[in-house]
């Protein structure tokens, strides 16, 4: 039954992920593909905290309860693995440092062309060959 | 051996600092200027200094993070590829540092320029300098986002914001894939550093992480997949490639050079780093199949980009874009090399890396210089300047002939090293490289016959600006003096250089020496 | 050095109630840091110190407080309960003057009308509040206020005035 | 009806194929060797970086680059967004000017509490920064909660109430910049003594006066709390900027 539940979470994160690649590619509203990108970047991360996960029971957040010798090898045999932590967090800063880069980049194509629809845009973008201004 | 850790560190800290210090000099652009020059300046002397220093000894250099050595921590190992790489990196930003002063004489908002800059600059040698996989997706992400920002630059235009915006999604799916791929090796082998992860392929064991805890086969194809998608997205390789015409166009013509020369390569690094140096050498046959499937795709997808690149480029009447399109044709000569998988092709993939990221990013000063004299990217509007400005002229034909492989140019030396690859393995994908090199001479040709022999629209009053002439001068110098030192160059720097890279024991065995004595 | 004390000592309650230890190291950066918050937003919060630190507000405030749990909200709780089920109640907005001056014993009295079922403040000014009733008696400003605030506007002189 | 199709479908596949790898799915009851490895050292032993907080000894230890270079990464957007919405000294001087429809904030209630409820953020964050190297949490999460206070100035007040009172957009990248050379000499200090960039143990102390501070780990939690503090206030006086400015600015009519 933990295998079966384990196996459905699994599948369903990379089910996640397709749906927010979907999203990312055919929704036309830049918001939309913004927030379907921070869907992906966070399930992403999921995959890889759970990778630390152990199903186990009672388990142990990696912080040493007590500063004693005695306490380390209970903890030790409970406490989840902290790498994939680690590296999650990196993971999830980063990946908020890009969205507010987006989140900006949208809100000045807001500002210029009044709209966040990528179609409108498309039909507004000067047209380059034309000979665009530099 | 500071040296080593140091190098990606000065550039960072001149950018921490340079928000700080323009506020002190009341945004004065020519002490900003002078600052960018200092810290640009000292991460050159600090990589040549790092490139005498790899070139001298027999086995790659290592610097260990917080006396942290792998797998525990992070490690930076640097061999001769890496150093040669960082330092064609280290030379061109410096140089192209002093053209963008002039560029960006009526634009504000320098110091950030210079900030971004300087940090596009630590990416780029952390990417060539690190020996842990994940410290690699760090350093991407240090790369890219100074990029997408640049790409932006020109705020109020709203293309070059619609580019920007664009190359960050991409680029943000993209590093991302390559962080589930991370993730992927981390639950199969139980580490993320690269000498750690070769030994394990290879099936050997190596301190504190002992062997595979998982199914080394099924997570390597997983994993190998994702990161080549991920590499392929940064190298703009043709099912990934529509971000680069509409990106490297839209940035100031400076970034378009540093974009085109150097962040293209990140990719194609990567992926030398994964194929050459974790599954490098002889694998058990299960690895070796998926190692083999995966290079066929990368050899299909380059030969494709390279044919494709250089048919959009005659249809390009924006000169930026048909330079754009080039730098597509030339990735996808890149990743066929690279997925050789044989000295040769290795060999070539560097040498053909340096030559076309000197090449690449002349060619775009030199168009910046007409660019920027009359503010527009239209290849019509730029006719008949090349009587008037000499020798940016000089330059944007020594690029061009170089790029499309004309003997006495360093370019052709590395396509001809690429034929001589790719005749090992196929003859149509040696003739992939001869026809797509014919139909961009005619895509540059018809761009120079109108920069030199075009009629002048209106009869508009130019001076060549000096600085950024000299500096397209300096570098068409390079490209020249390159392509007449050819032989020796292979010689002395790029084939040692590839015969280090492909021996991964040896590459494992100086972590193995640091990492003995760990329980 | 207007209010450093009195807000010091409030950054450095929440600071240990936050950390949820009284050890050494706790305690130190606890003053350090309600020192610097005190420095750094004293003279915003507090008018006058001898006032905010006077003992016998406190002990008002504290007054208050089981004042105001026990009696208060128990008494409009059961009014509110009557009322629905009587189904008896006529709602409406009724302007209410209010007789406190500073801005705490403004705040007081708004929220505590606002946190008792029943009565919602929804808008102030210089003079009045603007008060959502359940069941509007009168429309009187001074007859309302009887009704409505008169118990909160004492504490409140006295904690804050 | 037409929406809960495609979710069955998914749903379905889902458990499906869960049914189907679940018995192949190897069980994951134990630890990776080397996270084993930083779980025994991160406290004890000669491996140690003398931290009870396993994450935050990894992040700022063992991995610290990491760690840097993400904060650069962060400190890149927050350039990358200050390009985007850049002003000259003229514009900067037109965006911090009253426009003359605002009336100055919201009601006096929600002022007064905002007053207090500062002075409890900014000593809560403080305390998650202070307390990185003992409990979870550290540097960053304490300074996205520092910027919850000018936020809420910005909110109940107006992003010019916190310009008058001295903190505008160039005192937050004053703040920022301080904070990230905070962080780089820290890391370079290890140098001057013969270790490593981003060496801890031995070269600051693990505890000072009988108080464990994990030598350098509070030093980094203490300049990262700073440095994303003023990186966040500064984005946020940039986006409260109303965008008719913005719009005279970059020059697009209504």
């Amino acid at each position: 039954m933990i295998a079966f539940i384990w196996a459905s979470v699994i599948l369903a994160l990379i089910a996640t992920i397709m749906i927010s690649l979907y999203g990312i590619a055919r929704r036309p509203n830049l918001v939309k593909k913004l927030i379907a990108l921070t869907i992906f970047g966070d399930t992403a991360n999921l995959l890889v905290v759970l990778l630390g996960y152990r199903v186990i029971y009672p388990v142990a957040p990696p912080v040493l309860p007590y500063l004693s010798r005695e306490a380390l090898s209970q903890f030790v045999e409970t406490a989840v693995d902290p790498l994939p932590q680690a590296l999650v967090i990196t993971a999830v800063v980063i990946g908020m440092a890009v969205n507010v880069l987006i989140a900006v980049l949208v809100i000045q194509l807001y500002r210029l062309y009044g709209t966040v629809d990528v179609r409108k845009i498309g039909e507004r973008l000067p047209a380059l060959l034309e000979g665009g201004e530099q | 051996m500071d040296v080593v850790g140091l190098t990606p560190v000065i550039p960072i800290v001149f950018a921490f600092a340079l928000p700080l210090f323009s506020i002190i000099v009341r945004g004065d652009r020519k002490i900003i200027q002078a600052y960018a020059l200092v810290g640009t300046g000292l991460t050159l002397i600090s990589v040549f200094k790092l490139f005498q220093l790899v070139y001298s000894s027999d086995k790659p250099l290592v610097y260990t993070f917080g006396k942290w050595v792998a797998p525990i921590g992070i490690i930076y190992e640097v061999d001769r590829l890496s150093a040669l790489i960082a330092l064609v990196t280290a030379g061109l930003m410096f140089l192209i540092a002093i053209y963008s002063y002039r560029y960006l004489e009526h634009d504000e908002g320098l110091e950030w320029y210079y900030t971004l800059y300087l940090g596009l600059e630590a990416g780029l040698l952390g990417v060539l300098l690190t020996g842990d996989a994940f410290n690699l997706f760090v350093m991407i992400e240090v790369t890219s986002i100074a990029a997408y920002a640049l790409v932006a630059f020109y705020r109020d235009r709203g293309d070059s914001v619609f580019a920007g915006f664009k190359y960050a999604l991409i680029g943000a799916v993209g590093t991302t894939m390559y962080f589930l791929a991370l993730g992927m090796f981390y639950g199969a082998f139980g580490t993320v550093n690269f000498a750690d992860l070769s030994a394990k392929v290879h099936g050997s064991d190596f301190p504190v992480t002992g062997s595979p805890v998982g199914n080394v086969v099924i997570a390597s194809g997983v994993a190998l997949a994702l990161a080549t998608w991920a590499f392929l997205i940064k190298a703009a390789i043709v099912p990934n490639h529509f971000w680069l015409p509409e990106a490297h166009p839209a940035a100031p013509s400076p970034i378009s050079a540093v974009l085109s020369g150097l962040v293209v390569n990140v990719g194609v690094y990567a992926l030398i780093r994964f194929l050459y140096t974790v599954y490098g050498g002889s694998l058990t046959p299960e690895l070796a199949h998926v190692v083999g499937v995966l290079s066929t795709i990368v050899i299909i997808l380059g030969a494709i980009s390279a044919l494709f690149g250089a048919l959009m480029m005659n249809v390009q009447r924006d000169v930026k874009r048909l330079i754009a399109y080039s730098t597509i044709m030339h990735m996808g000569y890149l990743f066929m090399a690279v997925g050789l998988g044989t000295q040769l092709g290795l060999e070539a993939a560097l040498f053909h890396i340096v030559n076309h990221a000197i090449a690449k990013a002349l060619l775009f000063l030199a168009a910046g210089v007409f660019i920027h004299a009359v503010g527009s990217r239209n290849v019509e509007d730029l006719a008949g300047l090349g009587k008037k400005m000499p020798i940016a002229t000089f330059s944007l034909a020594v690029a061009t002939l170089s790029l499309v492989g004309i003997p006495p140019f360093n370019v052709f030396f590395s396509k001809l090293l690429l034929f001589n690859a790719l005749m090992e393995k196929s003859f149509a994908l040696a003739m992939v490289i001869v026809i797509s090199s014919v139909i961009a001479l005619v895509a540059y040709m018809r761009t120079f016959y109108v920069v030199w022999l075009g009629k002048p629209r209106e009869n508009v009053k130019l001076r060549e600006p000096m600085s950024m002439s000299l500096i397209c001068l300096v570098l068409a110098l390079a490209v020249i003096i390159i392509g007449l030192t050819a032989p020796l160059i292979i010689d002395k720097l790029i084939t040692p250089a590839a015969t280090q890279t492909l021996d991964y024991q040896n590459y494992i065995g100086v972590i193995l020496e640091l990492a003995k004595n760990l329980r | 050095m207007r209010g450093v004390i009195p807000t010091a000592l409030l950054a450095f309650i929440t600071y240990v109630a936050f950390t949820g230890s009284i050890r050494p190291f706790d305690l130190i950066t606890g003053v350090i840091v309600a020192l610097g918050v005190g420095l750094l937003m004293g003279k915003y919060l507090v008018k006058n110190d001898a006032k905010a630190l006077n003992p016998v507000r406190w002990i008002w405030a504290v007054i208050y407080l089981l004042w105001y749990m026990l009696v208060a909200e128990t008494r409009a709780h059961l009014d509110v309960i009557v009322r629905i089920i009587t189904g008896n109640y006529n709602p409406g907005i009724v302007r209410v003057p209010v007789n406190v001056k500073t801005d705490y014993a403004k705040t007081l009295v708004a929220n505590s009308i606002t946190n008792t079922p029943g009565t919602v403040v929804v808008d102030l000014d210089d003079d009045y509040m603007y008060v959502n009733w359940i069941n509007v008696t009168t429309v009187d400003p001074e007859v309302a206020r009887k009704e409505i605030c008169e118990d909160f506007e004492k504490f409140a002189r006295r904690i804050f005035e | 009806m037409k929406k809960l199709i495609p979710l069955i479908v998914i749903l379905l596949t889902i458990f499906g194929l869960a049914h189907y790898i679940a018995p192949k799915l190897p069980p994951q009851t134990e630890l990776r060797p080397l996270g084993e490895f930083y779980l025994k050292n991160s406290y004890f032993g000669e491996y140690s970086a003398k931290s009870p907080e396993v994450v935050t000894s990894i992040l700022w230890d063992y991995r610290g680059v990491d760690t840097f270079f993400e904060t650069s990464v962060f400190f890149l957007a927050i350039i990358g967004s200050l390009t985007v919405f850049r002003l000259n000294k003229k514009e900067e001087r037109l965006a911090k000017q009253k426009p003359k429809e605002f009336t100055g904030g919201l009601t006096l209630v929600v002022k007064s509490v905002t007053k207090i409820i500062v002075v409890m953020i900014l000593a809560v964050s403080a305390s998650i920064a202070l307390h990185g190297h003992l409990t979870p949490g550290g540097g960053f999460q304490g300074g996205s909660a520092l910027a919850v206070a000018p936020l809420l100035i910005i909110a109940a007040y107006s992003k010019y109430a916190l310009e008058e009172h001295g903190l505008d957009k160039t005192r937050a990248l004053i703040l920022r910049s301080i904070g990230l050379l905070g962080i780089a000499l820290v890391a370079l200090v290890p140098l001057l003594t013969g270790g490593f960039i981003m060496q801890n143990q031995p070269i600051f102390p693990a505890e000072i006066k009988g108080q464990l501070v994990s030598g350098s780990l509070i030093y980094y939690n203490l300049f990262e709390f700073l440095a994303v503090g003023g990186g966040f206030t500064a984005v946020f006086l940039l986006l409260a900027i109303p965008e008719k400015v913005f719009k005279e600015i970059l020059g697009v009519g209504e």
